[in-house]
């Protein structure tokens, strides 16, 4: 466990989940939050969590990107905040 | 006081972004408008108390917890504790991000059910709506 | 609303900031939660289950009984999808688009109005219809086989290497869903139904809730696998290695089933006609 | 049977769970099978309660390894006598619902039948499954199960159910997440997940912060899913747009089920040494749910519509409980736990005339109750006797436990709880009387009932006979109950409060 690398993923989860919550277009929000599970699952296998990195890589970034993007598909792409 | 401040920041900054992600996520359900953003804001926070878990069960200088040497002869030397990760709390940790997904799905589903109803995603244009 | 959360959040944040001066120091082996109950998973796991994947044996064996209300969390989330969007009346959808194969022209039928019957070579498109894109088509249509594969072997592998029955299920589900995808949710219906999905979901997890009931008929406690080693004939220890893999399979069945049920609910929201 | 009974605590959660297993699969199958499948599996299981708070009665405490791992390893169940009772009443409630709103049902969701009764009946198992079982993460599981389903019970509603489901199913996730984090810094303190594992690790590390911040969040995370009074908001609008099956079950159960989770935690994980002495949050939480009382009542009284009186009636109620509770002696904690049992049957007997009555005058405006003494007289009649228990009317079950809070609270020298408690009464008697006088006594409108959509005079009958019967069986239990009060309590609850209080 590098903690030089694990501090620097850290850092750049936070940053795609602020992103995630404040950029105004839905898809890319979707998009961002896509990213941001991506990097929650680098930081469980830094972190030595190789079957929840697993499960976070398929379960998080996989299917849930594709729930939001189906839902977003179906309600509106713009919000207002 | 800073030196000790910094170590101090130093040795538990994991926990911090728990914190720091944590915030986030409730912060997005609360303050957001949009109920999309809410539901990515929720998100948000069971990834943090996930992290939070996961770090509890780390242990500086472990492997991952998958024994090895089983394969060369069938030797049982001592498996010392302190050598593996924590695996119990990422065992918790599946149960979590699966209930996360589930939940995941139930909201948006349900997110697309009031927009047919009510033609928008804003929460205060629904409560216009609401009203009359 | 605004200055609510940020209220909250300063309060609720500074709270468990002031908490985590007193965690003990990350990171550190002879801290309390490594020191209890999961020096005895590392040191026995093995031993005991012959499983050398710790989380593996600690998620199917020790505390089982978690995964299966884990696979029923799953199990109800595709029920609740399926009984909040699904339309099941047969609604004509106003408006109806073809595309000629050879010639790629496209035909807009509104509603009511019928295809020309002589013309055999028409394929229905979505109404936001994508471009005639080869590329897609094929490479998915190729990837497929191996990602269906790669899923299985995960399932299956999830004694030795990282994985088990929720990974090896999802990346099950997202074959199919990827397959949905690129060609489009008809076609995708045609070969997998809604009824297979959700029978296929209830049958996951009825096979991981029938092997405990089978090692309570067999006189043990509830998921007790031991007991299944007169069945299986092997010594207990291996018995607990082969129901953990009949229980991946049932949690793998289940999950990849759920995930496409609950693709198929709310990318089309309901209707089951034309999704993403 | 009897070669069966060590098996019962692994039975009763396994039964519902396949009998919502088969539903499911019979819905697509043939739906014929659905009703008779789901009232099966949810009689066996109330069946293998009464036997299992039989044998606790007996044996004290059972306990049953799951997949045969010794206790801080492996998920313990421990059924004692507290967990005995609320089983039953979980178990009842749930088959009385069923059987009564069968036509209701049919009605509103002919294709998904099979669906509808699978979510019914896996709500129940994450219910009775949270109320047995000895690991904290696995109540976290389970709590999840049951409040997915709960979700989807309520979205399924007409009007605005989606969005109050929505509303309901943010500030739930909160509530469990919250409830996850307070269990985490136990583990990260005690390395333990089972409950009483937990409970022998933690007296050397009361003064230490982090415990605090656990019991805490663990608290908060209860009080939001029990829709303690300042956390209360989703609980009106989830309940008086889901559909009257869904709300018989729910509204009964969920919020005690979440009261007995925090008894639960209060007596096993935080001995009842750290949480009344050490933490003195007893009064913090009595004026709390002296608030909790005296808003619910006054919203309730600012209601028109029934079901959205009700709900404000629940709210007081949970104010009742919580605060009988954390009075902290043996008399007010009897009448909690007492108010457990009664409030639940009182809640779906309530719940089931107001069913009755509005699935025949579909409207639920006070105006529309007028002389329908002479129309449905059987289920008003339930319905009167409901109103009266809620009042506190002795023969009833309401007043024996509203009896023991009132002497808790002397007794504890609180006299705010003592002034809240009859102030409540006293608004539930203007309630339901005002009801009742519309009903009895305004001549019934001969030219159809009032303006909207509501069926002419002359089709207003009784309620179909499933409905009626289950109504008078729940009237008729709460009479049992409190007549029944003194023994409960001598050889049930008695002996399931620990000694130290």
């Amino acid at each position: 466990m590098i903690w030089e690398l694990d501090f620097i993923i850290l850092t750049l989860v936070i940053f795609s989940g602020i992103a995630a919550i404040t950029v105004k277009d839905l898809l890319s929000a979707a998009i961002l939050f896509g990213a941001y599970s991506f990097m929650m699952c680098l930081l469980w296998a830094i972190m030595g969590a190789v079957d929840v990195a697993f499960t976070e890589a398929t379960v998080g970034a996989g299917v849930s990107t594709v729930f939001f993007v189906a839902a977003v598909f179906h309600t509106t792409r713009n919000s207002k905040d | 006081m800073g030196v000790e401040l910094f170590t101090d920041i130093a040795s538990q900054y994991n926990y911090l972004g728990v914190v720091i992600l944590m915030m986030i996520g409730l912060y997005a359900m609360i303050a957001k408008n949009n109920l999309v953003k809410k539901i990515i804001g929720m998100n948000i926070f069971q990834t943090a108390i996930i992290l939070f878990y996961v770090s509890t069960g780390a242990k500086r200088g472990a492997t991952i917890p998958i024994i090895q040497h089983g394969h060369n002869g069938h030797g049982h030397e001592v498996i010392h504790a302190a050598e593996y990760i924590n695996p119990l709390p990422h065992v918790l940790m599946l149960t979590a991000i699966v209930v996360s997904v589930a939940t995941l799905g139930v909201a948006l589903a349900l997110a697309i059910k009031v927009y047919h109803q009510y033609g928008t995603l804003e929460e205060d244009e629904i409560r216009g709506r609401l009203r009359e | 609303m605004r200055v609510i959360g940020l209220l909250i959040v300063i309060a609720f944040g500074s709270l468990l900031r002031y908490g985590v001066f007193f965690f003990p120091e990350w990171g550190d082996p002879a801290s309390p939660a490594s020191l209890h109950v999961s020096p005895h998973y590392i040191e026995e796991a093995t031993a005991e289950t012959a499983v050398p994947n710790l989380v593996t044996a600690v998620l199917a064996d020790y505390r089982g009984y978690d995964t299966m209300f884990e696979t029923t969390v799953i199990f109800a989330a595709g029920l609740a999808c399926f009984m909040l969007l699904r339309v099941l009346q047969r609604q004509v959808p106003e408006c109806r688009l073809y595309r000629h194969i050879p010639t790629g022209i496209t035909l807009r039928i509104e509603k009511g109005g019928k295809l020309p019957t002589e013309s055999g070579s028409f394929e229905r498109i979505d109404a936001n219809w994508v471009p005639h894109d080869l590329i897609i088509k094929t490479t998915a249509r190729f990837i497929t086989p191996f990602l269906q594969i790669f899923a299985l072997y995960v399932i299956a592998h999830g004694h030795h290497s990282p994985g088990g029955g929720f990974q090896g299920g999802v990346i099950l589900g997202a074959a199919i869903i990827m397959f949905a995808i690129s060609y489009d949710l008809r076609r995708s219906i045609q070969r997998i139904g809604e009824q297979a999905t959700a029978v296929l979901g209830s049958a996951g997890v009825l096979i991981y809730a029938g092997t405990g009931v089978l090692c309570m008929v067999l006189g043990a406690d509830f998921l007790n696998y031991s007991a299944l080693a007169g069945l299986m004939g092997v010594d207990p220890v291996m018995a607990r290695s082969h129901s953990m893999l009949i229980v991946e399979i049932g949690v793998g069945v289940a999950v990849s089933a759920v995930m496409v049920w609950i693709y198929y609910n709310l990318s089309s929201a309901g209707r089951h006609d034309e999704g993403l | 049977m009897q070669n069966l009974s060590p098996h019962f605590p692994a039975l009763i959660i396994i039964v519902p769970l396949i009998a919502a297993l088969l539903i499911s699969a019979a819905g697509w199958l043939n739906r014929r099978f659905c009703f008779p499948l789901a009232a099966l599996g949810l009689f066996t299981s109330l069946l293998v309660s009464v036997g299992l708070l039989s044998s606790v009665l007996v044996k004290d405490v059972i306990l049953y390894r799951l997949g045969g791992w010794p206790a801080p390893w492996g998920i313990l169940y421990r059924i004692d006598r507290l967990n005995g009772l609320v089983l039953v009443v979980i178990f009842f409630v749930a088959f009385l619902n069923l059987i009564a709103n069968k036509r209701t049902v049919e009605e509103s969701f002919p294709e998904q039948l099979g669906g509808f009764y699978a979510l019914y009946v896996l709500f129940v198992t994450g219910l009775s499954g949270m109320v047995v079982t000895g690991d904290a993460f696995n109540l976290y599981v389970l709590l999840e199960i049951s409040s997915l389903t709960g979700y989807a019970l309520i979205g399924i509603g007409h009007e605005r159910a989606p969005l109050a489901g929505l509303n309901y199913l943010f500030v739930g996730t909160i509530g469990a997440s919250l409830y996850l984090l307070g269990i985490g810094f136990l583990y990260l303190m005690t390395g333990s997940l089972n409950m009483t594992d937990i409970g022998s690790l933690l007296p050397g590390l009361y003064n230490n912060p982090v415990v605090v911040l656990a019991f805490l969040l663990c608290m908060t995370g209860l009080f939001i899913k029990m829709a303690l009074f300042p956390l209360h908001a989703w609980l009106p609008n989830a309940y008086s747009f889901s559909p009257a099956a869904s709300i018989g079950v729910i509204a009964p159960l969920t919020t005690k089920v979440m009261i007995y989770v925090m008894i639960r935690i209060t007596f096993d994980v935080f001995t009842p040494e750290f949480s009344f002495k050490m933490m003195h949050l007893g009064q913090v939480m009595v004026w709390l749910s002296v608030a909790a009382i005296i808003m619910g009542s006054l919203f309730a009284l600012a209601q028109t519509r029934l079901k959205r009186m009700l709900t404000y009636v629940i709210i007081a109620e949970v104010g009742y409980m919580v605060g009988g509770f954390w009075l902290g002696n043996r008399m007010a904690v009897t009448g909690a736990v007492l108010h457990i049992l009664n409030d639940a049957v009182m809640t779906l007997c309530i719940f089931l005339a107001a069913g009755a009555v509005i699935y025949q005058i579909c409207g639920d405006d006070f105006e529309d109750f007028k002389g329908l003494f002479r129309k449905m007289p059987i289920s008003m009649a339930a319905f009167t006797v409901a109103a009266l228990s809620l009042i506190g009317v002795p023969p009833t079950c309401g007043f024996f436990s509203k009896w023991y809070l009132i002497s808790g609270g002397i007794a504890a020298g609180h006299y705010g709880f003592v002034v809240a408690l009859l102030f409540s009464s006293l608004v539930n008697a203007v309630l339901f009387f005002r009801i009742i006088e519309i009903g009895y006594f305004e001549p019934f409108p001969e030219g159809g009932h009032g303006e909207h959509h509501s069926p002419p005079a002359m089709e207003i009958r009784e309620a179909p006979a499933g409905m009626l019967v289950c109504l008078l069986l729940a009237a008729v239990s709460l009479i049992v109950l409190g007549l029944y009060t003194g023994d409960i309590v001598t050889r049930i609850i008695d002996l399931a409060i620990p000694p130290a209080i």
